[in-house]
């Protein structure tokens, strides 16, 4: 794709733009407004699908990172922050999730429909720039600018459309997630000031970052600054993938809000904190991933089969899906704090699948609430009978969701617990229990609501329209085509993950075996 | 010369106004003697002013205390209008009362 | 035999029956039955067609160059020394015959499902189902390349465990479904554990490397003993072999022909083919092959006294299926792999007939399976009383039917190879399981064929239809000849088989001399026509009631094997309990209390502090004033004091 | 004790042009406030409008003197012998200051009418407070200060006490009065200790002095020093001297207290920075801590009390008592090291000025008839009724918590930037804490606005919004995303203000300038 136009800035106009131009048109013209939705979020999905394939599959000679389609512009020349835009593969490949959830979320508003589309419309476009700016944003500044930027339209969602006590979720929500997003503020400021913002410019070995660091009370004979600094920017990233213990915003806020919203909100924002560890907590700090991946490897593994036990212990269906998605993003965790090329490849790819399995999972579990009216598990039962097609890509998606070979998620997580193997084999081992978990709970899941005789109750509840499956069908169609042909992926992720490894080796890690 | 010796004096009787200034604004509760607590808080720093400016002998000291008669002078119109005007919305004489707000 | 026409066949034999569920499943609810039923069963003859070809190409091919493998894609590459996955598919000689098997027996069931299946709404479920997993265990047999056997692998088990779960309305089924998977992937992951131990320590996951680089485990080594085991856990956990063996018997909750394909013939033996496929790290992992053979002939045992003492007809034959399965897992375990193979060609045949041919006896009673409702179907039923005898002859190993062959085979390699010091100890035992076979197949084929129809339902049983007996009858031909021209007991005599598998398949297991085979052959033998006598003896000249059904064995012992020794029981009490528990703690206490609970802490705490505030906040002026002027003071007094010191 | 010593004459002179020009705003705005107390008594009640046009004439005027003001000081001066200064830092504080007033303007006809409440010498107010604010941020004498800080006290104390028939509003006034006085007092003598301990009322002459003797220690004048802190303290509302702020904010009628919550602020942290950062440098190690105490302790307290506020004004308040702490973390920074609080205080000002003025012209416009809207329930349901002011509202709280893209946002991260590279990391620490606060209360608001009112009869009357109210409401808005977006422009300005300001440091040690 030619270089001379700036695709990036394009991808991150095109939504903030589009919601602009939805002020235009009157809030009745419902259709009019759902088509330019649409329209601009298809547009950016294919702008972007076009840049992720044109990523090149070699390693990158660019130094310290390889980044493609570059901009940069002055934004703030005083302390050297700069709106500087790039992608590479691993970026690309979140990209592309970002666009393809948000058209889904586009296309399921239009197929269940709301009070105040326009309203909302426009909050989700802005929502998309936002995610999209996280993800392209080089300079630190500007990635703090957008990830918390992101809370604005969010909050706006989830405390406008959902469940009764959304109110209080999204609060919970927005809190928690600033309060961990400050410090990572704190952070950054210590990095960057008086210095430079800007990661390319960060990495150059001869400009290594040594903050001067006076806080009273932290030992700083027992941690250095950098482990400090890498504490901070963790917190902000475990809130918000979310690693157990720093979980409990993530299902009251998934409870809450509805499935067209959910297609993006699990879809991608929790998938900004994996990225973040990735982006910049191998490149920056080297020294202290290695020191701390042990606790967090563990972590994950805690979340991994906590959140399976969760699942198990719920009978809210929604409350279910949302811890398993808590259990599959441990898995994600894993990955990465492996420190492997198969795991953080695996983690990539899983980060794909995770946001397609559970963007179809809430999808599923909303039309099944919405036909029957309740979400407890003991309330559904034998619906295979009266919706096939439903119960065809609920099954696709719960072997999805289990990790069922053949379909994508095996192709992560297989990679995933490679990688932890290579960490520790116990890690490995334990998580594998998680999907022996996942088994049980998706089954049980599956077949609690599909199988099992009908009840009376549920005697008049009508299959899915065609409108509602042409949602469904891409996904499970992905799901399968990932899970037969992965390298789509793990051409392009490959490159990248070679470099943010070869960074992260090349301090001796301190706390190593 | 006298002043020379004078001053230290001068100087403990600017803070012994003051501080007797202060604690009437804290002890009584009618407005009007407050305000001549305020007024006294006021012309200790006056005092101070003036005597420093002697001790120094630089007038800056008396024109700034000319300056700070003159804004107390309108300062205090300002209070007893609103004085008059509370008095006249039928509230007592007595600043405990105006609680009305609180927390 | 060359890459191209190998690659065009494969594509072929995949393809057929995967094309057959797509189209079953998606096209079937709309175009009926009839098309269902041609679609269902083509796609399998067309399969079968194909793989004769590609047997005579393989038996054509010029000794050594039997083996070839194809690689249809890269499946997923993570650079050098990191995962490298190719879809990779290998035919030799053992996958062929496993392909035939499939392919062969699976047409025959598939066929006979059209008339069992007649009156069943779900038909092209049933059938997307069935053409799914001929597909899916095509694969695993014909994958090269240890992800991708994976993958077969665990899509079999998932086709089991639709197949099983397949009239979802029943709440057992349902159970049973679950119980099966969950088995399975517990056999999954502790062979992906091995695949990680494989890969990391050669670097490869591509079978044909892996068994070519074999000889970087040293001979005997823990790793290599650990990769063994872990793949034997999963072999376990497919053939239903102790301490994986529960769900066999609950998935006969699925439909008859489902239990044949499935629980009979192909899934239930991939454990043998898995051991045999991987022979070159078995062979130098001793004590993991001692563990496989103790855990088979155990099996064998235990599974063939539960089978003396169950009552229903399918699951006496769900038990001896995982008895003769653990003879089989046996003789790989004893290094006797072509004779494992061989018995489990001759077991897919006689064993999927008998339960085709209860198949008909339950349809015939209306979906009764109870044996002690039934009794003297003979008269009423001949073909398919036929039919069964010549099964229980096969499964008993009466002279000269089929099972006798591959049985006494196995059982001779017993004599001299074995783990530990005294390697005939396990034969002794699988000696007296040759007599425990004899009684149980003789025990069902009596009291159901035999003696005083005990039910009104008898009397009205009527013949299956032909679409149904013409697959039986053919089975039961086969079930007495099949073993003829393969293999003979005894050594250097007739040995077509294993020469055939031979190219694949070590024949170097220690082979008992011609002597010893003679009377190891002559011990088996007798053996077997003691066990079936017996039954004779007490089950159909004694004409016994209801009653009697169970041999005399000490009362504990029948109780325990008629609960199946509590294994379930026990495993519900050991995991399932447990880890409900901790889910309810989970739920009740750690997620609101601890997790949750000190968010809300810090809010009431910050909110009391709030009050507090707003609590000096009085409203009167002279309040105001003294918080003012006490700090005005104390901010003065500390400065001057800090400077002044 | 100093000994005796004789300072010299200093020869009396006369005002010259270049004094005037110095001036000029001021002046300007001097002549609309005689202007208007005139026109006031020709006017008919019923045009009172023309008054605030006037007003806004007056206001453009001197904002364009100080736009010309701006290219002209690239060297900054002092006019009338040192005792007012003519350079970019209070050209750019005057900008601050004028702009809010005149959006103040644009509000008050409409709000006055509907209280009732309008009478013409409402504007002159506006005008001499705002012209008082301008003296005190251009003060480079401590006369000036005292006289700048009184008259826009004054002007306020009225101002509070606007509402004559209302009892809250003179229980504000009183209290305003009453406690101003009173902390006058102690700003005064502060000052004479100051004066007496330097010998000089000239800023300029008081730093020399306090370089050459900075070396020596002297309790009198680091007594007076802290009691001109408390002094100005007390105007930028931080605790401990912040007790008047809640009730007099909530008493006083709402475009009052949308006025002085922010020009009082930023003119008196003006004064504030003037003196401690340009002046008392070199005793940074005897104020610093006690500044460092007051900032945590307002941000604490503020954000705190905020926590449980139902009264709009007084949460706006009380958070107004917290921003001072976070402004305060700048003027914490010492100045001989970096210049970087300078300027996050500025910065984190005009964010201020332009997010506050937004948030309390939307209770202003809202206000029913003859009441003003002070209860959490008076907004529930707003945007049902009236969108866009709801979401400008949240808007303007998202920009108060300090959420990008909005002014707030850049203004935290200034003065955390500023703290981090002077080794105050625990101010930061502390600020990023209450920060999380902050923003519970309130995004708990702004949900208010969306939720749905509980029924029809409990629902507030909101009064349409006029022209001129949604002028201002938009000015806000936009400017909030300007701050929070654009960031370069008003930052450059800040550190040219910071570079400009009077008097300079003596020893030039800027280290670490941004």
């Amino acid at each position: 794709m030619s270089t001379h136009v700036p695709w990036l800035t394009l991808v991150m106009v095109i939504p903030v733009g589009t919601a602009l131009l939805l002020q235009l048109i009157p809030r009745e013209s419902r259709t009019a407004i759902k088509v330019v939705t649409i329209g601009s979020t298809a547009a950016v999905a294919i702008i972007v699908g076009l840049l992720v394939g044109s990523i090149p599959r070699s390693i990158g000679t660019g130094a310290p990172l390889t980044l493609y389609f570059q901009e940069q512009l002055k934004w703030i020349p005083a302390i050297n922050a700069s709106y500087h835009l790039g992608i590479d593969g691993l970026s690309g490949w979140l990209l592309a999730l970002n666009a393809g959830v948000f058209l889904l979320g586009a296309l399921a508003v239009s197929a269940k429909g709301t009070d105040r589309l326009r309203f909302y419309c426009s909050l989700m476009l802005i929502t998309e720039t936002a995610t999209s700016g996280v993800l392209l944003s080089i300079d630190l500044l500007l990635f703090y600018f957008f990830w918390e930027g992101m809370l604005v339209p969010l909050y706006f969602i989830l405390g406008n459309f959902g469940g009764p006590n959304r109110g209080r979720a999204t609060l919970k929500f927005i809190i928690y997630t600033t309060a961990g997003s400050l410090l990572m503020l704190i952070a950054i400021i210590f990095t960057g000031i008086g210095h430079s913002f800007d990661l390319q410019t960060l990495l150059q070995p001869a400009q290594a970052v040594q903050p001067r660091l006076v806080i009273p009370g932290i030992n700083v004979a027992t941690l250095t600054s950098q482990q400090f600094l890498f504490i901070c920017f963790a917190l902000a990233f475990a809130i918000k993938i979310p690693i157990v213990p720093f979980h409990t915003w993530l299902p009251d806020a998934y409870e809450s809000a509805p499935a067209f919203v959910l297609v993006f909100f699990a879809g991608i924002v929790s998938k900004l904190g994996a990225y973040g560890f990735i982006r910049y907590g191998l490149t920056l700090f080297a020294e202290p991933i290695h020191y701390f991946k042990w606790i967090l490897a563990a972590l994950a593994v805690f979340s991994i089969i906590y959140g399976a036990v969760m699942a198990l212990a719920s009978t809210d269906i929604k409350r279910i899906v949302a811890y398993a998605s808590i259990s599959h993003l441990g898995f994600v965790t894993l990955g990465i704090f492996s420190l492997t090329q198969n795991g953080l490849n695996g983690a990539i790819i899983q980060i794909i699948n995770h946001g397609i399995i559970i963007s179809a999972l809430f999808l599923i579990v909303g039309f099944i609430e919405v036909r029957v009216g309740t979400r407890d598990r003991h309330e559904i039962s034998g619906l295979e009978r009266r919706m096939p097609w439903l119960y065809f890509f609920f099954l696709v998606a719960t072997l999805a969701g289990l990790g069922m070979p053949g379909t994508n998620s095996f192709v992560g997580e297989f990679t995933i617990l490679l990688g932890a193997f290579q960490l520790q084999w116990i890690y490995a081992v334990a998580a594998g229990g998680g999907t022996i978990l996942a088994c049980w709970y998706m089954l049980r899941l599956h077949q609690g609501l599909m199988h099992g005789p009908l009840k009376e109750r549920l005697e008049g509840v009508r299959d899915i329209r065609v409108s509602e499956g042409v949602l469904l069908a891409p996904l499970a169609a992905l799901m399968i085509f990932i899970g037969v042909y992965p390298r789509t992926i793990g051409d392009i992720s490959k490159p990248a993950v070679a470099q943010y490894v070869g960074i992260s080796s090349q301090t001796p890690a301190s706390g190593t075996q | 010369m006298v002043s020379t010796q004078l001053f230290p004096y001068l100087l403990a009787l600017a803070g012994f106004l003051f501080t007797v200034g202060a604690a009437g604004v804290l002890i009584r509760r009618n407005p009007l003697v407050v305000f001549m607590c305020i007024e006294l808080m006021l012309n200790a720093g006056n005092l101070a002013l003036v005597a420093y400016g002697r001790f120094l002998n630089s007038e800056e000291g008396q024109v700034f205390a000319f300056m700070v008669i003159v804004v107390a002078a309108a300062e205090v119109v300002v209070g007893l209008a609103l004085i008059t005007q509370i008095f006249r919305i039928g509230r007592a004489l007595d600043i405990d009362d105006l609680s009305e707000m609180s927390e | 035999m060359t890459v191209g026409t190998t690659t065009a066949q494969l594509l072929l034999i995949l393809g057929f029956p995967l094309a057959g569920s797509a189209l079953s499943g998606l096209l079937g609810p709309r175009l009926g039955r009839r098309f269902v039923n041609y679609a269902g069963t083509v796609s399998i003859l067309a399969s079968f067609a194909v793989a004769c070809l590609m047997l005579s190409s393989v038996v054509g091919a010029p000794h050594g160059h039997s083996s070839i493998s194809v690689r249809l894609f890269q499946w997923l590459d993570l650079g050098s020394g990191n995962l490298s996955v190719g879809m990779d598919f290998t035919l030799d000689p053992l996958s062929a015959l496993m392909v035939m098997v499939i392919t062969g027996v699976g047409f025959l069931i598939h066929v006979y499902s059209v008339g069992y299946m007649e009156h069943d709404d779900g038909i092209a479920r049933f059938f997307s189902y069935m053409n799914f997993f001929v597909f899916s265990m095509l694969l695993l047999v014909l994958a090269a390349d240890l992800v991708i056997l994976l993958i077969g692998w665990a899509l079999v088990a998932l086709s089991s465990y639709l197949l099983i779960g397949f009239w979802y309305e029943r709440k057992s089924a349902v159970l049973a479904a679950r119980k099966a998977f969950i088995t399975q992937v517990i056999g999954d992951l502790a062979m992906i554990i091995a695949a990680f131990l494989i890969v990391l320590h050669i670097q490869t996951l591509s079978m044909p490397n892996i068994f070519a680089r074999a000889g970087a485990f040293d001979s005997g080594g823990i790793l290599v003993t650990g990769i063994c085991a872990l793949l034997a856990i999963g072999a376990f956990a497919k053939s239903a072999q102790f301490p994986l063996h529960t769900w066999l018997p609950d998935a006969m909750e699925g439909p008859t022909p489902v239990s044949a394909l499935i629980h009979a013939a192909t899934m239930v033996t991939a454990g043998v083919y898995l051991i045999a496929r991987f022979h070159p790290l078995f062979d130098r992992a001793p004590v993991a092959q001692g563990m496989v053979a103790c855990v088979g002939i155990g099996t064998a045992l235990m599974a063939g006294v539960i089978a003396l003492n169950q009552v229903d007809i399918k699951r006496v034959i769900a038990y001896s299926t995982m008895s003769q399965i653990g003879l089989m897992i046996y003789a790989v375990g004893i290094g006797a792999y072509a004779a494992g193979m061989f018995q489990l060609t001759t077991h897919a045949i006689f064993k999927a007939l008998l339960f085709l041919a209860a198949g008909n006896v339950i349809h015939a009673l209306h979906d009764e399976q109870d044996i002690r409702a039934m009794g003297g179907l003979a008269a009423r039923m001949r073909t398919t009383h036929l039919a069964f005898l010549s099964g229980s002859l096969a499964l008993a190993g009466i002279p000269f039917f089929s099972g006798w062959f591959s049985k006494e085979n196995l059982l001779g390699f017993g004599t001299v190879a074995g783990p530990g010091a005294i390697p005939w100890l396990l034969y002794i035992v699988g000696v007296g399981i040759n007599v425990l076979t004899g009684l149980y197949a003789f025990r069902l084929w009596a009291v159901v064929f035999h003696g005083e129809p005990q039910t009104a339902r008898v009397y009205a049983a009527q013949e299956a239809r032909r679409v149904m007996l013409v697959p039986v009858a053919i089975l039961g031909v086969l079930a007495l000849i099949v073993a003829w021209p393969l293999q003979f007991p005894i050594p250097s005599t007739l040995h077509v088989f294993s020469d055939f598998l031979g190219s694949v398949v070590p024949t170097s297991a220690r082979e008992p001399g011609v002597g010893l085979a003679v009377v190891a052959l002559l011990i088996g033998t007798v053996a077997s026509l003691v066990g079936a006598g017996a039954a004779r003896q007490i089950w159909l000249l004694r004409q016994p009631n209801a009653a009697e059904l169970v041999p005399r064995f000490p009362k504990q012992l029948v109780v325990a094997a008629y609960n199946k020794f509590y294994w379930d029981e026990i495993y519900d009490a050991a995991l399932v309990r447990p880890t409900k528990a901790i889910a309810r703690t989970a739920r009740r206490v750690i997620e609101p209390d601890i997790f949750d609970g000190w968010i809300g802490g810090v809010v009431d705490v910050m909110r009391g502090f709030s009050i507090d505030l707003r609590g000096l906040q009085t409203g009167l002026i002279r309040d105001y004033a003294s918080l003012f002027a006490v700090a005005a003071v104390v901010f003065v007094v500390i400065t001057a004091v800090v400077v002044t010191r | 004790m100093i000994a005796l010593q004789t300072a010299p004459l200093v020869p009396l002179q006369i005002p010259g042009g270049s004094d005037l020009i110095g001036l000029l705003p001021e002046l300007i705005l001097g002549g609309a406030f005689v202007l208007l107390m005139l026109l006031d008594l020709v006017t008919p009640p019923t045009r009172r409008g023309w008054l605030a046009f006037v007003a806004l004439l007056g206001l453009g005027a001197a904002f364009g003197a100080t736009i010309f003001g701006w290219f002209d000081t690239a060297q900054g001066r002092t006019v009338y012998a040192g005792s007012f200064a003519y350079d970019r830092f209070s050209m750019f504080v005057n900008d601050i200051l004028l702009i809010s007033a005149a959006l103040v303007v644009l509000i008050s006809p409409q709000y006055l009418n509907r209280r009732g409440i309008h009478h013409g010498e409402y504007y002159a107010l506006i005008i001499a407070a705002t012209v008082g604010m301008m003296l005190l941020a251009g003060a480079t004498s401590l006369m000036v200060i005292f006289l700048g800080i009184e008259l826009l006290s004054i002007s306020l104390y009225i101002l509070s006490g606007f509402s004559r028939t209302e009892e809250r509003s003179q229980e504000a006034a009183m209290k305003y009065l009453l406690l101003g006085g009173f902390a006058s007092g102690f700003l005064l003598f502060g000052m004479a200790l100051v004066y007496g301990e330097t010998g000089h009322t000239q800023l300029a002459q008081i730093a020399a002095a306090l370089h050459a003797s900075s070396n020596t220690v002297d309790p009198l004048l680091i007594a007076g020093v802290i009691l001109v802190f408390i002094g100005f303290a007390f105007k930028v509302s931080a605790v401990p001297f912040h007790a008047w702020t809640p009730d007099v904010y909530q008493g006083a009628p709402t475009s009052v207290t949308t006025f002085m919550s922010v020009t009082t602020k930023v003119a008196a942290f003006a004064a504030l920075l003037r003196v401690f950062e340009a002046t008392f440098p070199y005793q940074y190690a005897h104020w610093e801590g006690i500044i460092a105490l007051v900032a945590i302790v307002s941000m604490v307290w503020g954000n705190v009390a905020a926590l449980t506020q139902t009264s709009v004004k007084r949460m706006l308040a009380y958070s107004g008592i917290a921003q001072a702490g976070y402004i305060m973390i700048g003027v914490a920074v010492n100045p001989m090291q970096s210049s970087l609080g300078i300027v996050g205080s500025l910065y984190y000002l005009a964010a201020y000025a332009v997010t506050n003025i937004g948030a309390f012209a939307v209770i202003t416009v809202m206000a029913g008839r003859g009441e003003d809207l002070d209860s959490y329930d008076g907004l529930r349901g707003l945007y049902y009724r009236r969108p866009r002011v709801a979401v400008a509202m949240s808007l303007f709280l998202l920009s108060l918590g300090g959420f990008p893209p909005t002014a707030g946002f850049f203004g935290k991260f200034f003065v955390f930037a500023a703290a981090i590279q002077n080794n105050l990391t625990p101010l930061a620490l502390w600020g990023i804490a209450t920060s999380v606060v902050a923003a519970f209360y309130y995004l708990r608001v702004g949900l208010l606005l969306f939720q749905r009112p509980v029924s029809e009869e409990q629902q507030y009357e909101w009064p349409r919004t006029s022209i001129a109210g949604g002028t201002v409401l938009a000015a806000s808005a936009v400017g909030t995303l300007f701050l929070g977006i654009l960031v370069a422009f008003v930052l450059n300005a800040a550190t040219m203000a910071q570079h400009g300001l009077l008097p300079g440091l003596i020893t030039t040690a800027t280290a670490g300038t941004p």
